[in-house]
């Protein structure tokens, strides 16, 4: 067995994860299943930043997308309770036009996706961490910045959207 | 040091968020009314004044401050000054007509202010951009605060609404466009403009992931411009939204995205501007005809100049589409930036005057008789809707006549007679507001008014900005053409 | 004096402004002496200017300014004297003298008396300009000039409908008439460029016989509609409107004759084209025995008069048809007096009777008004071609003219015109004057009118009966041939050796006529033998044909102008509803499209998100077919 | 390694679709909002594998995803919250009933 | 005397009447005095521009130019020839009496803005007719717009704001498509750098405008003109904002407005376009002739005076477009005097209609009678002008239609003839008889009615407003020569380059 079958079949299991948990996401009738596999997916998605040689990519993406981003969701489906209903009602009634126009689209991006014919670079050496970091704090220096006014921003506008009258 | 005092301008609007949201804790409730603002002004003033000079008009002091900075990922010319210019001008309108409104509906006037000023912020960021990832960055940095401005009236289930699906959507399309950088990303292996451009002038579009990046970019930079099919949250985000705030984010984000359109599409993926102008000039032509004609059978009058500043967004795409004709499209699509700029903020300022229920705008019927009940307001909001319709002698209409020349030079005889007759639509609907106004006496359930001076003062301001930019508008032209020659010399 | 022959319309113009401007308020019933001293003034400046031309000024043109000069177009305003247009003078500032002196009695207790004065003025004015202009676009002034004031006078009692209407259709059926005026002088331009008398003739030669028709048949419509020839003729009738002075003046003496001095004017033109001058003789003779043969039977005294007038002037059109302008200018100097005074005498009796005009009700008046009659009797004499009155020489003249031209059938209608002329006539001053009255209330309250008005009467009397003289003898080499015939004829034509015995039997023909039909009314009115009334029930058909005048008023009146008012009023229909109809439903149509596309709003997020989807979809695809090349770029 | 950039970007792509289908599809905004995080994990997969390409590994990639999860959390904090605020005066997440503004 | 920048100051004394019409709009006699001083000073400044006029030459006088958007070329440029000379003082003598007029108790409700309008207008009114350039002309021609939307708007009647929508979107239909085509000229006058909109520069670059260029160009032009006009079958916006209008109102839009289409055609389309002139020009006679017939017939049957008057305009104006396209020195020379005639009479009649519908309120034709009975001086006046719009010789309006009939005989370039459109086109002539005096006789004359025995015959005011009007419908009937002296030179120069695609001028 080739450490290349072993990528291929870790390949094959991740997609399948991803696709899995992504349909999961879409056509589960429970909210707070939904998230759970939100986050698997993105649980995979991470094991394929790895698979990518993108091993601090891979660490954040669990940070902040398995970490904050689905405790966020999950509060957020806490928050607001919604009542039981009938499955069907969980979809809008344009879902079949929604199917009827999504597919050829996404049919037709993933069939152009295949037109990219280079190999992946598994592993950089040292991994990638001095180079992320050295692009974001030195070049991205400036949007970095900006970033952290987008979420001191997002911070403020969370609060005065939430806040209750009387604080 | 360069690099800092590069983006004072950034700098100061922040520091003046910052300014505001301490004020908004200190000042008392009184002082805080038009402290903050004042504060806002001044903070505002400062930026445009600021000592590398954004000023007015491409003084040799802003000249002196062009230039790459930030190791390349900030820069700042011509269309980096005419942009910043722009987004503080409006933030400040924006912020002058608001405080009464705030007050009104007990909206959090610090964190309004602080907001606006977040957006304009990145608005100012994605002109400084050089690259795909700040432009992104900057591009959130002007949206989410949106979403929070349109539903900051957080009482109002229409304010609600409003931000609802304009976050809904905005988050959706965001996606969209950010999956298309990625791809745009994997065809040039850039995210960087000019590497963008010289990669794409080798391959052109003839592959399909070109064609996925550029279609997607299209739609997620059409969204945020509002440009049909990809408009639907525009109406009602523009109406249910504060009225200040939709003032604000029907101009200012706008603005922004052609911006971004300017330099993502023209700048970096100007080699295909051969495949992507003809179907600009499709969408441009769908665009005006959809707004105006949906605009025509409203009653309600900010959810018609909602759909009016879709048909506006035509009217620009339409001197995008002309990339062809060079400099002259990028000197329209500027100058009709800010002519829309402050004429479409003036109109939706003028709603400021009734004294209503929610955030929804007056119906036409609520309007009758406002000559007579409000004088200057009518005349100021006249004066900006026969802008808008493009009548001289207002800047608008020398922004049309700007645009029709580009479109003309590209080649596009047919979408200049249907901008034309548009613009006839347009006057339709545009002109019966003024019916209502001055023409209709008013009725006994006519909502009351409000008289602010500091509204009055700055939609006068303006008014008279429209009015003689639209008589003397050689250096406004002068200023948009320089400034375009970045983009296109 | 010929210099100065501008004072003569000026004088009546300052009369008009002074009786216009001050006239209501102020000048009141001087406004009569006023007009009638200045058309007295311009009479004796006629009558100046007359004697000079007699005196060898043949032909003078007295230019005052350019009135409009664009390209080679130039018309000036400047008047052409000869022999022509200074007998015209004469009649129209003489005949009109006589008439302005009556009206100042008979209007006296009229309330619009100062209007009445001012209009009369400015008519006699534009009538002035008519005759005096040396080109056709100055003519056309006064030729509408007096058309207008025609219109004003017939319809000088303006809170009655009827004169209203009949001044209505009076300038229509004119502007009709001008309508070919227009056109005529527009192409005598474009054939002559020029307008002015004088080069256009010394041209003729240059024009085919196509244009020539053209400018003729035009200038003929135009003569027509002024002096009411078929089928045009209609509104003269009802021109009997307006005030007696009026029917006098302008429907008997001067305005109607307008177009008989018109195609005068231009004989070399209508000589030159032969066929044109045939239409004129035909629609002159035409007209002659159509409108007697209605005078036949009308008992409104001012109505025969009027239908007497269509009739007369089909003579004069008759004359000059057949090559003789001359005749046909005699008659209407002759007619102007003698036609001019059956008017005002008929005016008179009208005005002793107290606005009394059917004859029927008439009767035994010779007593009562004596002046009348007597005077009344010499014009009827006159109409009737009784020698030696003037009507007699003139219509002689003609008569002879029409036979010597060798058209006998255009005579005979003339001499059976004549037998009817006599006819009407006799029946009319019989009716009128004479038998047992037969509304004795009226007789009893009846009265001679005052000298201002019967001093009119006889001087135009004495005019009638004398005037013919004038024409000399032989004829046709006499004094009116040897001044008129100059300015009328044109150079090189042949001219006619006529036997002096042929002269004398064609006189003597056309006595007999008259006597015919004065004997025949004699014996109808008088001996009632045949009694009118069982001629009428024997006649039947004709009668009720006759006494509806041919039912023209009927068909024009009713069928025609109801006719064009329904296709008006379609046309208006069709201006509302589908011109604009057509307008607003472009904006219909945006608004329904509003409609539509706003029904794509649902509200609903994902739905606008799906609108997104499909947008992504349609761009992929544009951009596609592009990179493709299925679309061009 | 064996696996060529494009078979990560056709996992990306249909990760992206779903997650578009998903907006398209469900009535919960919270939901709605998950599956946009989906979107933007595709892009975030597509920019890893770009920027991890054979021959030309770029870190812009990689970077440009670093700042989409800042995006992406600041994007979760404000939609949360104004989903929330919604449901205060309206206790409902079904986009399909927020529709007071049409038309 | 002479006055320099007399154009310019004519553009801008409307301009300084505004300010004190501001400050003093509280006070509704001071405004009007303010109107009237400011109107009456304007009218005086146009006579002088007259004055310094020198007749006889065909080229642009008392020009002045200043950059206005140097990187486009475009530029501030006025002057006047002969063809515009005397349509200023028609213009201001029209505002003036509109104004005089409207002071007089016509208008009763926010006097102030209604001065303001007629100001604003003025200027929009003069500078259509002194401006030069494509983009000035432009700008003019819709400053008309707005005041003349809020004047039908306001103080219309009842079904104002139907009209004023109207009349504002069929006109703002034609000038956009025109501005598609000024734009397009613009870039058609040269390589980027040179273009110009100077009507100077343009014509003498006008032989490089291809045929295809000049079909399309001259079709846009021509649409706005000939809605502005209004040509049929552009006409329908026409009836409705008279009937609407305020009485200065309809003065103003009869007497001023549609001139401009007319001035427009002559001004811009012919000298420009000189081919596609000749490919347009058999339809805009054919449509002229229509407009004649079809607006006269039309108005015999109008039960509404001011539609009567206002269809009748139609008809006139047709006589405009026939005279300018039949191409010859009398048709176009008589196009202009009809302009100026109309503007005059029409005028004229628009004013009497309304000093008589502020009497009785009423303006059905059917409704109304006998008036000459109260009224004598009224009804001269009213006569006078009712002869001069039948084209009695003597009066103006003869001379016009005479001329351009005359001129439509001479044209051969259409299908069938000038000997078959001439003749037809003097039908309108009989039509006009027809109509106007019916009217005349229904409202004027009939038997006295008692409820308007009380009502006052002409007021001073009111008198002095006509009588200029009446004097110039006189003077330019009686003495039309000066006027022809002082048109025909351009207009002959107009002619020539329009006939001649490669004629070039020296022109300013």
């Amino acid at each position: 067995m080739s450490y290349d079958f072993i990528e291929t079949i870790l390949f094959a299991l991740l997609t399948l994860g991803i696709v899995g948990g992504a349909l999961g996401v879409v056509f589960l009738n429970r909210i707070t299943g939904s998230a759970l596999l939100m986050a698997f997916t993105f649980l995979c998605n991470a094991g394929m930043f790895v698979l990518l040689g993108a091993e601090t990519i891979a660490a954040f993406q669990v940070l902040i997308y398995v970490g904050a981003i689905t405790v966020l969701v999950l509060y957020g489906v806490m928050f607001t309770p919604q009542q039981d209903r009938p499955y069907g009602l969980f979809f809008q009634k344009q879902t079949p036009w929604a199917a009827l126009f999504v597919a050829p689209i996404g049919l037709f991006v993933a069939l152009f996706a295949f037109s990219f014919r280079d190999g992946s670079h598994a592993s950089a050496k040292g991994g990638d961490l001095v180079p992320l970091a050295t692009s974001v704090f030195r070049d991205y220096a400036f949007p970095f910045e900006v970033a952290s006014v987008l979420l001191l921003a997002a911070m403020i506008g969370a609060i005065v959207l939430v806040k209750r009258d009387d604080e | 040091m360069n690099d800092i005092v590069a983006i004072t301008p950034e700098i100061v609007v922040l520091l003046t968020a910052g300014a505001v949201i301490v004020a908004d804790v200190t000042l008392s409730r009184a002082a805080a009314r038009l402290g903050l603002p004042l504060i806002v002004a001044v903070g505002l003033l400062a930026a445009l004044y600021a000592p590398n000079g954004v000023a007015l008009y491409p003084s040799q002091a802003a000249l002196r401050s062009t230039g790459v900075f930030f190791g390349g990922f900030v820069q700042v010319d011509a269309f980096t000054n005419f942009f910043r210019a722009l987004f503080i001008v409006l933030a400040l309108f924006a912020t002058l007509v608001a405080p009464t409104y705030l007050a009104r509906k007990q909206v959090p006037a610090g964190e309004y202010y602080a907001t606006l000023l977040f957006s304009t912020l990145g608005a100012m960021t994605i002109t400084l951009a050089t690259d795909l990832i700040t432009l992104f960055v900057g591009l959130e940095l002007m949206t989410i605060p949106v979403y929070v401005l349109a539903g900051i009236q957080r009482r109002d289930r229409y304010s609600n609404e409003a931000a609802l699906k304009y976050f809904l959507l905005g988050a959706f399309s965001s996606a969209l466009l950010v999956y298309g950088f990625a791809w745009l990303f994997g065809v040039t292996g850039s995210t960087r403009y000019s590497d963008i451009a010289n990669a794409l002038r080798t391959t052109g579009l003839a592959n399909g992931p070109t064609i996925v990046a550029l279609s997607l970019i299209t739609v997620g930079l059409g969204f945020k411009a509002a440009v049909v099919p990809f408009h639907q949250w525009t109406p009602d985000a523009y109406d249910g939204a504060p009225t200040p705030a939709t003032a604000f984010m029907s101009v200012a984000p706008k603005a922004a995205a052609f911006a971004a359109i300017l330099r993502v599409l023209v700048d970096a993926m100007g080699p295909l501007a051969v495949d992507w102008s003809a179907v600009f000039a499709a969408l441009a032509a769908i665009t005006m005809t959809a707004g105006n004609v949906v605009a025509l059978v409203q009653t309600n009058t900010k959810r018609m100049l909602a759909y009016s500043s879709i048909a506006h967004t035509g009217y620009i795409l339409a001197a995008v589409a002309a990339v062809s004709a060079g400099a002259s499209s990028g000197a329209a699509v500027l100058f009709y930036v800010f002519a829309y700029g402050l004429m479409n903020l003036g109109a939706f300022a003028c709603l400021l005057y009734l004294d209503l229920e929610g955030t929804r705008g007056p119906t036409l019927d609520e309007l009758n008789g406002f000559s007579r009940r409000e004088p200057f307001g009518a005349l100021t909001f006249a004066v900006f809707l026969i802008s808008l319709t493009g009548i001289p002698p207002t800047v608008g209409f020398v922004a049309k006549f700007l645009v029709i020349q580009p479109v003309l030079d590209a080649g596009y005889v047919w979408l200049a007679v249907v901008l034309a007759l548009n613009a006839v639509l347009a006057a339709f609907y545009y002109l019966r507001v003024v019916v209502h106004m001055y023409m209709y006496d008013p009725e006994s359930g006519a909502p009351a008014l409000i008289s602010s001076r500091l509204l009055s003062l700055s939609l006068g301001v303006s008014a008279f900005a429209v009015v003689l930019l639209g008589i003397v508008p050689n250096s406004l032209y002068q200023w948009a053409l320089g400034a375009a020659a970045p983009i296109l010399p | 004096m010929i210099q100065d022959v501008w004072l003569i319309p000026a004088l009546p113009l300052a009369a008009f402004l002074v009786n216009g401007l001050f006239g209501r308020r102020f000048l009141r019933h001087a406004t009569g002496a006023i007009a009638t001293g200045a058309i007295a003034a311009s009479a004796v400046m006629a009558t100046l200017v007359f004697l000079e031309v007699l005196g060898g000024q043949e032909r003078t043109t007295v230019t005052l300014y350019r009135w409009i000069g664009v390209g080679d177009f130039t018309v000036n305003v400047s008047a052409l004297v000869d022999p022509l247009s200074s007998v015209m003078l004469l009649v129209v500032t003489v005949v009109g003298t006589l008439i302005f002196i009556f009206a100042n009695g008979y209007m006296a207790h009229d309330h619009g008396f100062a209007r009445f004065f001012t209009w009369f003025s400015l008519f006699a004015f534009a009538m002035l300009i008519l005759v005096m202009a040396d080109n056709y676009l100055l003519m056309f002034v006064g030729w509408e000039g007096v058309g207008l004031c025609s219109y004003l006078l017939i319809g000088f009692w303006f809170d009655k409908p009827a004169p209203q209407h009949a001044a209505n259709k009076a300038f229509w059926m004119n502007r009709i008439g001008d309508w070919g005026y227009t056109i005529g002088m527009v192409t005598t331009f474009l054939v002559f460029g020029s307008l002015t008398y004088t080069e256009v003739f010394a041209k003729v030669g240059i024009a085919t016989q196509a244009n020539l028709t053209l400018i003729c048949i035009a200038f003929f419509v135009g003569a027509a509609g002024k002096s009411a020839q078929l089928p045009l003729h209609s509104w003269l009738p009802d021109a009997m409107e307006g005030p007696t002075p009026v029917s006098a003046l302008i429907h008997a003496a001067t305005m109607v004759t307008a177009g008989v001095y018109l195609v005068a004017r231009s004989t070399p033109l209508f000589v030159a084209a032969g066929p044109a001058l045939q239409v004129v003789a035909v629609v002159g003779a035409i007209t002659a025995i159509f409108a007697a043969t209605i005078a036949l039977v009308q008992f409104d005294i001012k109505r025969v008069m009027a239908y007497s007038t269509v009739s007369q002037l089909g003579y004069m059109f008759l004359a000059l048809g057949v090559g003789a302008p001359v005749a046909a200018i005699f008659h209407l100097a002759t007619h102007a007096f003698f036609k001019a005074l059956l008017f005002l005498g008929s005016g008179s009796v009208i005005h002793g009777l107290g606005n009394e005009q059917d004859m029927r009700k008439m009767g035994g008046l010779r007593r009562k008004m004596p002046v009348t009659y007597w005077t009344m009797l010499v014009a009827g004499g006159a109409l009737a071609a009784l020698p030696p009155l003037a009507g007699f020489w003139s219509k002689d003249e003609i008569l002879s003219g029409a036979f010597l031209s060798g058209q006998t059938a255009l005579w005979a209608v003339g001499i059976v015109t004549a037998i009817l002329t006599a006819f009407y006539v006799t029946r009319a001053l019989w009716l009128t004057f004479h038998g047992e009255p037969r509304d004795l209330h009226l007789y009893e309250h009846a009265h001679e009118s005052p000298a201002v008005m019967t001093l009119p009467l006889v001087a135009l009397a004495i005019g009638s009966a004398t005037l013919g003289l004038l024409v000399g003898f032989p004829p046709d080499q006499g004094f009116i041939h040897s001044f008129l015939g100059p300015a009328v004829t044109v150079e090189g034509a042949a001219e006619r050796a006529v036997e002096l015995s042929t002269l004398l039997g064609l006189a003597a023909v056309s006595v007999a006529a008259g006597i015919v039909g004065i004997v025949i009314g004699v014996a109808m009115y008088v001996r009632h033998r045949p009694d009118p009334a069982a001629v009428t029930r024997a006649a039947g058909p004709i009668y009720r044909l006759l006494v509806n005048k041919y039912y023209i008023d009927e068909l024009y009146d009713h069928r025609i102008v109801e006719a064009l008012r329904a296709f008006f009023g379609v046309l208006w229909a069709f201006d509302v509803h589908v011109i604009d109809g057509l307008a607003n439903g472009i904006g219909r149509l945006a608004a329904v499209g509003g409609g539509g596309a706003r029904r794509l709003q649902t509200g609903v997020v994902g739905n606008y998100a799906l609108t997104v989807v499909v947008g992504l979809l349609v761009v992929l695809v544009a951009y596609g077919g592009y990179a493709a090349g299925v679309f061009k770029r | 390694m064996n696996i060529p950039v494009g078979a990560f970007i056709a996992v990306s792509s249909i990760l992206f679709f779903i997650g578009v289908a998903g907006v398209l599809m469900r009535r919960n905004a919270v939901v709605i909002l998950m599956c946009v995080e989906l979107m933007l994990n595709a892009a975030n997969l597509a920019l890893v594998a770009f920027s991890r390409r054979a021959g030309s590994p770029d870190e812009r990639g990689s970077v440009f995803v670093v700042f989409i999860f800042v995006i992406a959390a600041a994007e979760v904090a404000v939609g949360l919250a104004i989903v929330l605020s919604s449901y205060r005066n309206r206790p409902t997440v079904d986009v399909d009933e927020v529709q007071a503004m049409k038309g | 005397m002479t006055i320099d920048h007399v154009l310019t100051l004519l553009l801008v004394v409307p301009a300084f009447g505004l300010l004190p019409l501001y400050l003093y709009r509280n006070d509704p006699r001071a405004t009007k005095q303010v109107a009237v001083v400011t109107t009456l000073v304007e009218l005086v400044l146009s006579l002088v521009m007259l004055a310094q006029f020198k007749v006889g030459e065909a080229d642009f006088q008392l020009v002045e130019k200043a950059e206005w958007l140097p990187s486009l070329g475009i530029r501030y440029f006025v002057g006047v020839d002969g063809v515009s000379v005397l349509l200023v003082p028609m213009t201001t003598l029209l505002t003036f009496i509109s104004v005089l007029y409207s002071s007089g108790g016509a208008i009763k409700e926010r006097i102030g803005s209604f001065m303001a309008a007629f100001l604003l207008l003025e200027i929009g009114m003069v500078g259509v007719f002194v401006s030069l350039d494509l983009f000035l002309f432009y700008v003019m021609f819709e400053l008309m717009l707005v005041p003349m939307y809020l004047i039908i708007g306001i103080w219309g009647g009842t079904r104002r704001i139907y009209a004023t929508l109207k009349f504002v979107i069929f006109t703002l239909a034609g000038s956009l498509v025109m501005l598609v085509a000024i734009v397009a000229v613009w870039l058609a006058s040269g390589p980027e750098g040179s273009r110009t909109l100077s009507l100077p520069d343009l014509i003498a670059i006008r032989n490089t405008f291809s045929n295809e260029f000049q079909f399309w160009a001259f079709l846009a032009f021509g649409l706005a003109f000939a809605i502005k006009l209004p040509m049929f079958p552009f006409h329908t916006w026409l009836p409705d904002a008279h009937v609407e209008a305020p009485t200065a109102g309809s003065i103003i839009l009869a007497g001023v407005l549609l001139k401009a289409g007319g001035y427009g055609f002559l001004r811009f389309a012919l000298p420009l376009f000189p081919t596609g002139t000749q490919i347009w020009l058999p339809v805009i006679i054919v449509l002229s002739v229509i407009a004649i017939l079809y607006g006269a017939a039309v108005s015999t049957v109008q039960k509404d005076l001011k539609k009567l008057v206002a269809y009748s305009s139609v008809a006139h104006m047709g006589f405009v477009t026939l005279g300018i396209f039949v191409l010859n020195p009398q048709g176009a020379v008589g196009a202009v005097l009809q302009m100026l005639n109309h503007g005059f009479v029409t005028g004229a009649l628009f004013l009497f209609v309304g000093i008589q519908y502020e009497r009785t309120h009423r303006r059905v034709i059917a409704d109304l009678g006998g008036l000459a009975h109260h009224w004598p001086l009224y009804t001269t006046f009213f006569g006078v002008f009712v002869l001069a719009s039948l084209g009695l010789p003597g009066l103006n309006g003869f001379v016009g239609e005479f001329l351009v009939i005359l001129g439509t005989f001479q044209f051969g370039g259409v299908p069938l003839g000038g000997l078959f459109w001439g003749p037809l086109a003097a039908i309108g002539v009989i039509l006009a008889a027809v109509y106007l005096l019916w009217m005349f006789g229904r409202v004027m004359y009939g038997p006295a009615r008692d409820h308007y025995k009380l009502l006052p015959d002409l007021s001073p005011i009111e008198v002095v407003c006509a009588v200029p009007l009446l004097l110039l419908t006189v003077a330019l009937g009686v003495f039309p020569q000066p006027a022809i002296a002082i048109i025909q030179p351009s207009l002959d120069r107009i002619l020539h380059l329009a006939l001649d695609p490669t004629w070039q001028v020296a022109v300013r």
